[in-house]
């Protein structure tokens, strides 16, 4: 019997999360007895989350692998699950300890908070204002991140001044709106900073129809497949992800190991995750993949035929 | 009666000069031409779904599926787009125009044939249209980035120093004004409202008047699928998800009885206005945006009390002293 | 116009001439009743035919064939001896029938002028509707029916109903119908009114227009009608010319027995001050509203419609409020705020409009019958249904209810039987106080006779009744004390003896003896 | 005096129990639900097993508790779409509380004094003001979520005690979870209310007829005001539920359920235009609207595709007693 192993997304149709499935997919060949669920609910919240783990409690699967909605709502799911068996890491957007066994961030949160802000001060020489413009406002992986990216600003970036922090709630509507009203309210905006694959887009677009590119830079989390148009015409001059194909595909490797293996989840534990490297789990049994990678003009075209 | 309808909207229409005033006080910018402009295309979208919100609810009904309606249409275009960039883009809003009206039809049909209220149809129809989009693109997005730039462009071409987007909008108004004053069938869809029975005894055919009306609001779901797909750039199941609501939201703020018969086109266009400027406004004076969905709740609640106040008879006066008085 | 028709005289029609439209072998069933069964009937030009029958005969469903909007199970219809089909009622005008039907069925919030034309609006050459020329066709076809005074761009619903009811009429004549039916024109209108509607009819017969006319007056169908026909039962039982039958023949038609309408002898026993009013106001429908009722006693209120009547017997019972004045009950000033506290005090309020105010339709006959008894007949708020069904039965078999069971839903029954069940709700709570607002609208002969025998009943039995009429027989015949209003106020208070019609027309109608 | 006859007999009811059974609509459901009962068993062999009975009743408990107020609600010709919102502003107020270190006992209290107050608010603009309800509610919705979201904006409220989870999460015995025990208990106390007392009564005669209720003694405002606040005590108690199986507050949970609950409230019979209903068919409606989502949950059906489901079983089950009448009609 092979095992089961379930990619729970926060939406489906979201095209990292399919690229995620792809790197998922990739992993169970190469492990051979593996059976891969990818499934999630359309709309990203934590209810019906909760619903499509429940489903998977009730089929027996050997393992779930969440990239969650709510750190914290998921929890007393997930824990009936462990309860019953199930081993359950978390993966991209984290679920509180008592949750899952472990953790596997896409990269640093340290790292990542450093980055997007580092993508606009790069291009801002003399300084000035940024903005960020985020997913929802209870994402736990863009608020660890927002809250990273603060911490840095005063030391290493002192000309760099937010002045705004708003929600596009991964809505494109929303998120249009929400980047026109900081256009508005804050004329001498030099960069948005999106991190947030929906937001990015939005605010890109946005850029591009009020005419003000070269005055300012959208910059962020982006896939380079939806984002490449952007860097084309100039909205950004860059922008940074992680390989959402590596990150299923170690997702399932951490997930089989710790649900065929045994391996012990535990802090200071080094898991492998295949072709991908090797992981070290933190004290809260947590582990970053690898550094963010950056994309500009001299490479976007090769990775947007990737992801 | 007719003073007095004009009447409400004036006052809206005074609500809304009063609320740009006290925006601008915070923020002066706000009350440019240029900007108002702005704001008024921002809003075309909304005040073009009110408008085909305010005929089915004119008839007693309901249309909760619009928003669904608009995904799927939308979803149909853009996919095209993405497969077929060398569709004419009057082609593909001839397409979403259609697709929009087989919704909007299959909403009417079962309405007039099965006479099922339209509140039900059209909770059904809500997810079964949105279920359908998902269905059709197997759940994956279409992007900015398979879009062809015309598909984008379109609307955003300016004609006269005003986009497109916005020309449809007065095109849009233009046409409701005529079709509700001066056609039989916008009188039928008056009277409808006001008194079904005497309707039908009047020669009116209720039911197929309301599968027209029905037809309308699916044509206007399938423009704005078309407007609001190549305006977010993003094509996607959970495009425009509980978007009805504040469809309705422009509508009764705009002074259109939820029971029929009383309404008209500036006040729908009114009631989208002024939700507009509220969402656009509240970035820009720095209210956080977690205060909006208070305050635009706040807008109904007053509003609809304001236009209750409005409409509350004033009861046949028997006594001559106070006729007099 | 002919100015002897307003004397009162039936002008021979043109003799018996074809028939403009013929119905024939018409039957119609719903679930559970049969409605029609097989019924024929002729309208002639220049004529006015009187449809006669009890109530639930079928008088009504005939109309709503007639004007397309029930299709029959069986019959022709043929309109100059063409058989037609009217499969809505578009096609009923395009056939040139039109109908002022039992309910007044207008538009309020459109205006005169399109309520008078929707439907076949002028348009023009674009195809749009032209309101110029649909204003003045208004002003036109109201001044030829002498209703000039009706602002053509007034909103309906500011219209006095009399004025509504013009207005209904103008719209069947801008159709320029060949056959016009009229079912129960005169039930909202009083004297004034229904005299300027027999004006029109006359009017309307001179055009040469076929006119089926249905009413339970049988003062009007003498004035008015120059045939008859009488169902009973869904059936046609008699037809043929009015100067040929006598009342009491058309009546054992209609009832299968003879009815000989006398209003009931009563030993006045009239009581101790019951319930006393004094200076009852409201800001706009009534002021200084003051009245004493005894027991025993029953209070006709008389005026022409919208004298306000209504309003104050609603105030009484607490579903108006008002802004001054007291109310007594047996020496008590009670204050009701709502018709909950009134039926607890012990006055009812029988409203005038059965189908908004009186019958809950969809709820079945007995739930009807108990609703205000409700807290007699549960317990703790716990239902008991026997005792519902007996306190239905016992009210509604006195009152002669024609039904096929109690749990049938009252949508069902006809306007007079629903009537019924208006009357026997509010009796069912054993009141002290009972006020009647127009208790025999709509109801026919036999049964208006049982209401009356009925209001004896409760007078013997101490109760005190308010009864609220546009019938002046009913008044005079009914009444000890005759209450008269004129524009929300109490014009003057006559003791019923000796008392004539004519002084209470003039008080009511403000016109000095 | 007339002479008139002996009076007619009207016997209680003409006598078509049988017939009347059969042609029910609970009727009707409950052979839709063992129809999607023994799909679901055949489809995914999962799905009879008790622990998953128990799993799937999670689906529809709380919006259950909410539908049978909601039930009322609309047989009184009234709506409110707030419901959910309510549920939010209740949670964020629980959430409040915890961080101010209230005890299990006191989150509840307060989890049901906010649903009833945001009940009474909605029912006091409906009845005091005599607005449209549900545009009254499409406000309240914005308003009450939206101050959930002036409260908690970005953040989440947590760490709510131990005890507390018993709600949302607890068994009574064996499977059968607090949840399932509530849910079972309201469905008998609302049958008795709706079906069995002279309140329900009323509520069917205000539903087909207002202002003749009104005449007829009802107190029209006053019982629209309990059944307001009935729906709000609902949405209060569904709240310390989902609460306390998320064992978290976020502004934005419960998301959507209003459309649900209005979902399961037609699909168990009751007329939408007021006046006609029964609690039996929302029970039943609650237990098949859970079968359809666990059922294609197992077999791993998207949630989107499972509402397509859910909106073709509405319009159809309104649908088949017409075109069934109508067939009859014709033939
Ligand atoms: N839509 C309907 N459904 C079921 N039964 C109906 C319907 N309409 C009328 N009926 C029944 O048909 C019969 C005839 O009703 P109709 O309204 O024609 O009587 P009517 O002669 O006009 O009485 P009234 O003088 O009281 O107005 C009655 O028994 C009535 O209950
Ligand atoms: N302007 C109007 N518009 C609509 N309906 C009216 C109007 N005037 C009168 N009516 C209706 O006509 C009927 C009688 O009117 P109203 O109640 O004012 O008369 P009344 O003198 O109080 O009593 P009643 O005629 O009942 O003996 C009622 O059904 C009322 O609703
Ligand atoms: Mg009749
Ligand atoms: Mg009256």
């Amino acid at each position: 019997e092979n095992v089961k192993i379930a990619l729970v997304v926060k939406s489906l149709g979201n095209g990292f999360f399919d690229a995620a499935n792809k790197g998922a997919e990739e992993a169970a060949k190469e492990l051979g007895d593996v059976d891969i669920i990818y499934t999630g609910p359309t709309k990203a919240t934590a209810e019906a989350q909760i619903e499509v783990v429940n489903s998977l409690i009730a089929q027996k699967v050997n393992a779930i692998a969440i990239s969650a909605n709510d750190a914290d709502a998921l929890v007393p799911v997930l824990k009936k699950a462990m309860e019953r068996g199930i081993t359950v890491i978390s993966w991209d957007s984290g679920v509180a300890k008592e949750g899952r066994q472990l953790h596997l961030n896409p990269s640093d949160t340290g790292l990542i908070g450093e980055t997007i802000i580092k993508l606009a001060a790069d291009y801002l020489p003399e300084g000035g204002d940024v903005a960020i413009l985020s997913a929802s406002s209870t994402a736990t992986n863009q608020n660890a991140w927002i809250d990273a990216a603060k911490k840095v600003l005063p030391e290493k970036f002192p000309k760099i001044k937010l002045v705004a922090t708003v929600y596009g709630d991964d809505d494109s509507a929303k998120s249009t709106d929400e980047a026109k009203g900081l256009l508005k309210s804050y004329p001498n905006l030099k960069a948005i900073i999106a991190p947030t694959t929906v937001g990015v887009v939005a605010a890109a677009q946005v850029v591009t129809d009020e005419k003000l590119i070269g005055k300012v830079n959208v910059t962020g989390l982006a896939l380079p497949s939806e984002f490449k148009k952007f860097i084309d015409n100039g909205a950004s001059q860059a922008v940074a992800l992680w390989n959402p194909i590596d990150l299923g595909y170690s997702a399932v490797y951490l997930a089989h190991d710790l649900a065929v293996k045994k391996e012990e989840a535990k802090p200071g534990a080094t898991l492998s995750i295949g072709r991908v490297g090797k992981v070290t789990l933190d004290d809260t049994n947590s582990a970053a993949m690898a550094p963010p990678f950056q994309f500009d003009k001299t490479n976007i075209e090769k990775f947007s035929k990737i992801y | 009666m007719k003073a007095f309808l004009k009447y409400r909207e004036i006052w809206l229409a005074a609500a809304i000069i009063v609320l740009v005033g006290l925006i601008s006080t915070r923020f002066p910018a706000f009350a440019d031409p240029g900007n108002l402009r702005q704001v008024f295309n921002d809003t075309s979208i909304l005040m073009i779904l009110a408008l085909g919100q305010m005929v089915v609810i004119l008839t007693r009904s309901i249309d909760l599926s619009m928003a669904s309606n608009l995904c799927f249409s939308g979803m149909v275009v853009a996919m095209l787009n993405a497969a077929h960039p060398a569709i004419p883009i009057p082609l593909l809003i001839v397409i979403a125009l259609a697709v929009g009206l087989v919704l909007g039809a299959i909403n009417g049909l079962l309405v007039w044939r099965l006479n099922i209220p339209s509140i039900v149809v059209t909770l059904g129809t809500l997810t079964i249209y949105r279920g359908a989009t998902f269905v059709l693109s197997g759940g994956a997005w279409v992007n900015a980035d398979k879009m062809s730039p015309d598909f984008i462009g379109f609307q955003r071409a300016a004609f006269l120093g005003i986009p497109v987007l916005s020309w449809i909008a007065i095109l849009v108004i233009a046409l409701f004004f005529v079709l509700m004053t001066r056609t039989a069938l916008g009188r039928s869809i008056y009277a409808i409202g006001v008194n079904p029975t005497a309707s039908v005894y009047t020669g009116i055919d209720v039911g197929r008047t309301k599968f027209i009306v029905f037809c309308i609001s699916g044509i206007i779901g399938g423009l704005a699928g078309y407007l609001w797909i190549s305006r977010y750039v993003i094509a996607s199941v959970e495009v425009a998800n509980g978007y009805e609501l504040n469809i309705i939201a422009a509508c009764v703020i705009g002074g259109i009885s939820i029971a029929g018969g009383i309404g008209s086109v500036g006040g729908a266009v009114l009631g989208a206005l002024f939700l507009g400027i509220i969402s656009n406004a509240l970035p820009v004076i720095n209210i956080s945006p977690f205060w909006q969905m208070a305050i635009s709740g706040s807008a109904i609640i007053l509003a609809v009390v304001l236009n209750a106040r409005g409409e509350r008879q004033q009861g046949r006066i028997i006594l001559r002293k106070v006729e007099a008085a | 116009m002919d100015t002897t028709a307003q004397h009162g005289t039936v002008k021979e029609g043109p003799a018996a001439s074809t028939p403009r439209l013929t119905l024939s072998g018409i039957s119609k069933s719903f679930p559970g009743v049969r409605a029609l069964h097989n019924v024929s009937l002729s309208l002639y030009p220049g004529q006015v035919t009187a449809l006669i029958g009890e109530n639930g005969a079928g008088k009504s469903t005939l109309v709503k064939i007639m004007t397309g909007i029930y299709q029959p199970d069986s019959g022709t219809i043929s309109i100059d001896d063409q058989a037609v089909a009217l499969h809505s009622a578009h096609a009923a005008f395009g056939h040139g029938v039109t109908a002022i039907h039992q309910e007044t069925v207008l538009f309020d919030d459109l205006s005169v002028a399109e309520n008078i034309f929707l439907g076949h609006a002028p348009r023009t050459r674009l195809g749009t509707i032209d309101w110029r020329t649909m204003r003045k066709d208004a002003r036109e076809v109201l001044d030829t029916m002498h209703a000039g005074h009706i602002d053509a761009d007034a909103r309906l619903k500011d219209l006095g109903i009399a004025n509504k009811h013009l207005v209904a009429v103008a719209r069947a004549m801008s159709i320029d119908a060949q056959i016009v039916i009229m079912d129960e024109p005169t039930a909202a209108l009083s004297m004034k009114e229904i005299e300027e509607l027999f004006l029109l009819i006359e009017f309307l017969k001179e055009e040469g227009k076929a006119i089926l006319f249905i009413s339970h007056k049988f003062d009007e169908i003498y004035r008015i009608a120059d045939r008859y026909t009488v169902f009973r039962d869904g059936e046609m039982v008699g037809e043929g010319l009015i100067k040929d039958a006598g009342q009491s023949q058309i009546v054992r038609m209609m009832v299968g027995r003879s009815v000989d309408h006398i209003f009931p002898q009563r030993k006045a026993e009239i009581g101790a001050p019951m319930l006393s009013v004094s200076g009852l106001s409201h800001p706009t429908e009534f002021n200084d509203i003051g009245f004493e009722l005894h027991k025993g006693e029953i209070l006709g209120f008389y005026g022409l419609v919208g004298a306000g009547r209504s309003e104050v017997m609603q105030a009484i019972s607490g579903i108006t409020r008002t802004s001054g004045g007291t109310i007594t009950l047996e020496g008590k000033v009670i204050a009701p705020k709502s018709a909950a506290d009134s039926i607890e005090a012990g006055i009812v309020y029988v409203p005038e409009e059965r189908g908004k105010q009186g019958v809950v339709i969809g709820l079945p006959i007995f739930q009807n019958v108990s609703l205000p008894s409700l807290k007699r007949t549960s317990k703790s708020g716990f239902l008991r249904l026997a005792e519902e069904f007996s306190l239905a039965r016992s009210y509604t078999e006195r009152l002669d209810l024609r039904a096929s069971s109690l749990s049938q839903d009252v949508g069902t029954l006809s306007g007079g039987n629903q009537q019924k069940i208006v009357i026997a709700k509010w009796l069912a709570t054993a009141p002290k106080v009972i006020i009647l607002d127009e208790p025999t609208k709509g109801i026919d002969i036999g049964s208006k006779a049982a209401v009356h025998g009925f209001m004896a009943e409760l007078v013997a039995q101490g109760l005190s009744v308010i009864m609220v009429s546009s019938e002046l027989p009913e008044i005079l015949g009914m009444s000890d004390r005759v209450v008269v209003m004129r524009e929300g106020l109490v014009a003057a208070v006559y003791d019923n003896k000796g008392l004539d019609a004519e002084t209470l027309v003039r008080t009511a109608a403000g016109i000095a003896a | 005096m007339t002479d008139i006859p002996a009076p007619r007999h009207i016997p209680d009811r003409l006598d078509k129990p049988f017939r009347s059974a059969i042609f029910s609509w609970e009727a009707l459901l409950v052979v839709v639900a063992i129809a999607i009962f023994a799909i679901n068993s055949f489809a995914s062999p999962y799905f009879l097993d008790p622990y998953s009975l128990s799993d799937l009743t999670f689906n529809f408990t709380e919006k259950g508790l909410i539908a049978f107020a909601m039930a009322l609600l609309i047989i009184s010709g009234e709506i409110d779409l707030s419901v959910a919102a309510i549920i939010a502003l209740a949670s964020t107020m629980m959430g409040m509380a915890v961080q101010a270190g209230a005890g299990t006992p006191v989150l509840v209290l307060i989890g049901i004094v906010v649903g009833l107050g945001c009940g009474a608010f909605n029912g006091l603009l409906v009845t005091r003001l005599g607005l449209p309800s549900i545009v009254v509610t499409i406000g309240t919705m914005s308003l009450f979520r939206g101050i959930a979201f002036i409260i908690l904006g970005d953040q989440a409220y947590k760490g709510y005690p131990e005890s507390f989870a018993f709600f949302g999460q607890g068994y009574v015995w064996w499977v059968v979870s607090f949840e399932l025990v509530l849910f079972l208990i309201a469905a008998v106390v609302y049958w008795f209310l709706l079906h069995r007392t002279s309140f329900g009564r009323r509520v069917f005669a205000i539903g087909n007829n207002p202002v003749a209720a009104q005449f007829s003694g009802v107190r029209v405002g006053r019982i629209k005001f309990i059944l307001f606040c009935l729906t709000g005590l609902m949405s209060g108690i569904a709240s310390v539920l989902i609460t306390s199986r998320l064992g978290s507050t976020r502004p934005s949970i419960a998301q959507g359920y209003e459309l649900e609950v209005i979902t399961m409230v037609v699909l168990g019979g009751v007329s939408i235009l007021g006046g006609a209903g029964s609690i039996v068919g929302v029970v039943l409606a609650a237990f098949i609207m859970g079968l359809v989502t666990f059922g294609l949950g197992l077999l791993n059906v998207p949630g989107i595709v499972m509402s397509i489901f859910i909106g073709l079983l509405l319009i159809i089950v309104i649908a088949l007693p017409i075109v069934w009448r109508r067939l009859r009609g014709s033939s």
